[in-house]
């Protein structure tokens, strides 16, 4: 009963400060767009740095008759099975690959034919493609086969370019935490800000409740139903607007593209919106009552 | 009715019942006790006020204008605290009181502001729907009493209209209504008239004439000499926050 | 003064100059020629009035609460557009002033509002400065003639006053001396003692008097019926938005 | 004259509502410091791709003794010599590098040692690496090519990649205009908004100070004023925050990295500081304005 009569007070609160309401929704739905466009983004980009980050590798490649100098021998059945032993006993391995010299050798074909051609004998070593858990572990991998052992020429995880996704995914990811936490914090600052605006403008009222009365949940309940009322219609709202852009507007930019994968996607999209909507709908709520606290003190 | 009502279980009396109810010129319902209030940083609004009102009383609260009779009223409601002194209103101690006991007090103990207070974005019969609605009043309650108290004060016609779509006497008078409406023990009026003409004041005096029978106390903060002098009842006189006159048949002076 | 003054160049006159200058009986400071105002959507708020008053005249508004006196001095303002008929203020048609002309009446046309409108985060000092601020008086003429003004209605010691802090009475004191701070050819007060005492009030009134011996008009709405009675000045009453009565010498009614 | 009186008025209404005045303050804070973080970031990142576009070539390669097929011989001078006429004729080339068949070599040894140290003789082309103004013009150049001249084996500009690359910076590139156009209407609405809000809370003394006589600019100026002060106070806090975001937070994230550059920046920071300011100037003042308008009618 107690309920029926806040939403009735707050409908009728709504109506009669339309403007304000109205201003204080769009704030919302700023907002909140905002911080599900980032958030989407950010994922996104987070998702697509993982699976380049999943592409690095650790190469581990076998003495061939000449490569390891005089005395030498080409690495045989019984090292190699030694080395495989060692990695997947590691536990950043994820899984060891074979590749033969003959397997190295069409690789190497179907990339560049013009240097295969007129090659006399196979140069190419038979090699294990060591595939990590994480990316980034490919260097405590690779530095646990230091020195190497009998039979392996050399171990390579192209530290150059690992760094450097590493660093990007590193970038990427901390200006995704930092900007979305920014976001977070300036949608919530925007929302309460507007709300105790509206709240301010009404202070007088306010003061005319408690002076005929009214307990201050009384007079708290219709506004902070009316907070949430603002939180819930501009959230929606802003889902709507961040649905549009996801189904029409983002297509018609990327087009048809092989950046979109199944591995690569943004967090899905449900789960976007019902952060949108707990947020405001929190702040909301939260944001009138603190605001109240103030004015409800007569 | 709760603990912190003024009066032990008001028989449900209809404002306009006119047969008198036994007065109980004994218990006092307003008590100030020596009370100074001085409004930062050094304005004396208040000066060592002493004065005990009893239950039923009709009384009327003159002065020059600054004497400090709006900040009777307000201490009265616990809008302000006094600087010094005690309030005792209907046997309870106000500076006693707790924070959560507050709406109680003002439930029982109707106002009508010198600038009305009014909801800006109510009608006149939501403004007095208002103070019904906060002590949980029925719904039916509220459709049958709010238009009967409007009428009282001949607003029949204006229980739609926003305030800021009635006269100032009009807005007065729903500011009147809103303050009896709930039928409170103790009513105090801050110049209730002030905007009316004598025709409709003389109406509304007779209306708290006749909910003063009916054994409300009411204090009213007035500057109308000619009612005043007319109605013959306790005066108390303020002058610079200092109460300079009491008397029990009194005129305006 | 501009093209919309009032009058044709007043002369200097401090608004305590005892001396009467000459009255001009003839030339009409007011005109409402069959002015009727519909407030939306039926409200019959004046009907079909038709009155003229001339310069140098203090005149009387009575009526009952409701009966359309704020509303004749709303459209005086240009507030309100009348529904039909004409007004002319000072010789100009309202309907035909241009909206940047509107300031200029405003600032020719001293006005006590019933509600008092002060601006609420000002000074007593700056709200009656604002007034002349408004037509870009100089420094030091706002130094010297907002304290003298504050002190012919009592308020020397509330200059540095807010709104709020200052009695019912008090604001509206504020309000009075703002609308004739600059000597307005024409002073139209609504109510201006509904918050005062009898002794305050027969101050205020002395004032408005000799005010209007030095050639300003001044229209009047009131209740307080000693006042009217003991004045004998013009009485225009309205009733239901009619004028029933226009007497040169009358009483309350 | 008139202008002193306007900035009295306007210090004193800042003053009398200070906090309205801190919370629209905020709100220029909050939205300015976003619009510049999105400039600066969207700046970089468009910058980053634009240096990744500049990497992109188009390799032709010329004839070696077995390469174009049975009765074809090696590309000799004059023919070589006459593609590079081609070339440089074009007006999307920027430069033709010629690489001889020993470069090649030389270049493959370092990349890939164990392939080159057991090879008879030089399966390497000799080769034209030709740059293009801007990297989107690869495909153009190769197409001008088409079909091969005498002794041109094949042209090649690795077509993956640079769709890829030329793909990536599309997408990035629309992000940022849109995010960017975005947060300008986002942030010039909030602005907006609040100042609405604070105005609206203050239309009785609007009205009131008609009622007495004050113009239009009377009423206007000190509130425009009043605009202006916010929108300057806090987009230079905005402005602070950034260049504290980015002397401090920055270098912590990325510490020493292979990202920064020479070629890749955002735009200049005063460039960004003036745009943020300017909006924020912009908008105080008219938001104001335009806010006053409905309540100046009476
Ligand atoms: N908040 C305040 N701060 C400072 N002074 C105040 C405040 N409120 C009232 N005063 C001063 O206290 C004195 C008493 O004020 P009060 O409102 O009680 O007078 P009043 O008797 O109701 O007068 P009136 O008949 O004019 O309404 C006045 O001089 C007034 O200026
Ligand atoms: N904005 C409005 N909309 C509708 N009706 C209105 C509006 N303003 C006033 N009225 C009505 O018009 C009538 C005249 O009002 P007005 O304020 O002129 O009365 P008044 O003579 O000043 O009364 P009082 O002495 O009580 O101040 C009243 O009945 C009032 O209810
Ligand atoms: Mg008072
Ligand atoms: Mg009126």
């Amino acid at each position: 009963m107690r309920t029926k009569l806040f939403v009735t007070e707050a409908l009728r609160s709504i109506q009669s400060n339309l403007s304000t309401a109205i201003a204080a929704t769009l704030t919302v739905v700023i907002g909140m767009f905002l911080l599900g466009l980032f958030i989407a983004l950010g994922t996104w980009v987070l998702s697509y740095t993982n699976d380049v980050k999943r592409q690095l590798i650790v190469n581990v490649y076998f003495c061939t008759e000449t490569s390891c100098g005089v005395g030498k021998n080409e690495a045989n059945q019984r090292q190699m099975e030694a080395v495989r032993q060692q990695l997947v006993a590691m536990p950043e391995v994820k899984d060891v690959k074979f590749i033969s010299r003959e397997e190295a050798l069409e690789i190497m074909r179907e990339r560049s034919p013009a240097l295969v051609e007129n090659i006399v004998s196979n140069p190419l070593p038979a090699s294990y493609q060591v595939i990590p858990h994480r990316g980034e572990d490919v260097s405590a991998i690779a530095a646990q086969l230091e020195p190497p052992p009998v039979g392996v020429e050399k171990v390579n995880y192209g530290e150059k370019e690992a760094g450097r996704v590493l660093q990007v995914a590193k970038v990427v990811g901390a200006i995704f935490v930092v900007g979305s936490a920014i976001l977070i914090v300036a949608s919530v600052l925007l929302i309460a800000n507007t709300i105790r605006l509206s709240i301010f403008a009404r202070r007088r009222e306010v003061e005319v409740m408690k002076l005929v009365g009214a307990t201050n949940w009384f007079v708290r309940g219709p506004f902070m139903l009316e907070g949430l009322m603002t939180g819930l219609v501009g959230s929606l709202v802003a889902v709507v607007l961040l649905l549009i852009a996801k189904e029409v507007a983002l297509p018609a930019v990327i087009q048809r593209t092989d950046l979109t994968n199944d591995e690569v996607r943004a967090l899905a999209f449900p789960l976007i919106a019902l952060i949108m909507i707990g947020t405001s709908l929190l702040v909301g709520a939260i944001g009138s009552g603190i605001t109240l606290r103030r004015f409800l003190k007569i | 009715m709760t603990d912190t009502s003024l009066e032990p279980a008001a028989a449900p009396s209809p404002v306009v019942a006119e047969e008198a109810t036994p007065r109980q010129p004994g218990a006092p319902m307003i008590v100030f006790e020596d009370v100074t209030k001085i409004y930062e940083p050094n304005i004396k609004a208040l000066d060592r006020v002493s004065l005990t009102i009893d239950k039923g009383e009709f009384v009327f609260l003159v002065g020059p204008s600054g004497s400090g009779k709006s900040t009777m009223m307000r201490l009265l409601l616990k809008e302000l605290e006094p600087t010094s002194g005690r309030i005792i209103v209907g046997g309870r101690e106000l500076a006693r009181l707790k924070r959560s006991k507050v709406p109680m007090l003002r439930r029982n103990l109707g106002c009508v502001f010198q600038d009305f207070k009014l909801l800006p974005n109510r009608t006149a019969y939501e403004n007095v729907a208002y103070a019904l609605k906060v002590q949980g009043e029925s719904k039916r309650g509220i459709r049958t009493k709010v238009p009967e108290v409007l009428g009282l004060v001949g607003l029949s016609s204006k229980m739609s209209h926003m305030p800021d779509e009635l006269s100032g006497g009009e807005q007065q008078r729903v500011s009147i209504a809103r303050a009896f409406v709930n039928h409170p023990p103790l009513l105090i009026c801050d110049e209730p008239t002030g905007n009316l003409d004598p025709d409709t004041s003389v109406g509304i005096m007779q209306l708290l004439y006749r909910i003063n029978r009916t054994g409300t106390t009411v204090l009213m903060a007035t500057h109308d000499r000619e009612m005043v002098d007319k109605m013959r009842r306790r005066v108390i006189a303020l002058e610079e926050g200092v109460v300079v006159r009491d008397e029990r048949r009194g005129g305006y002076g």
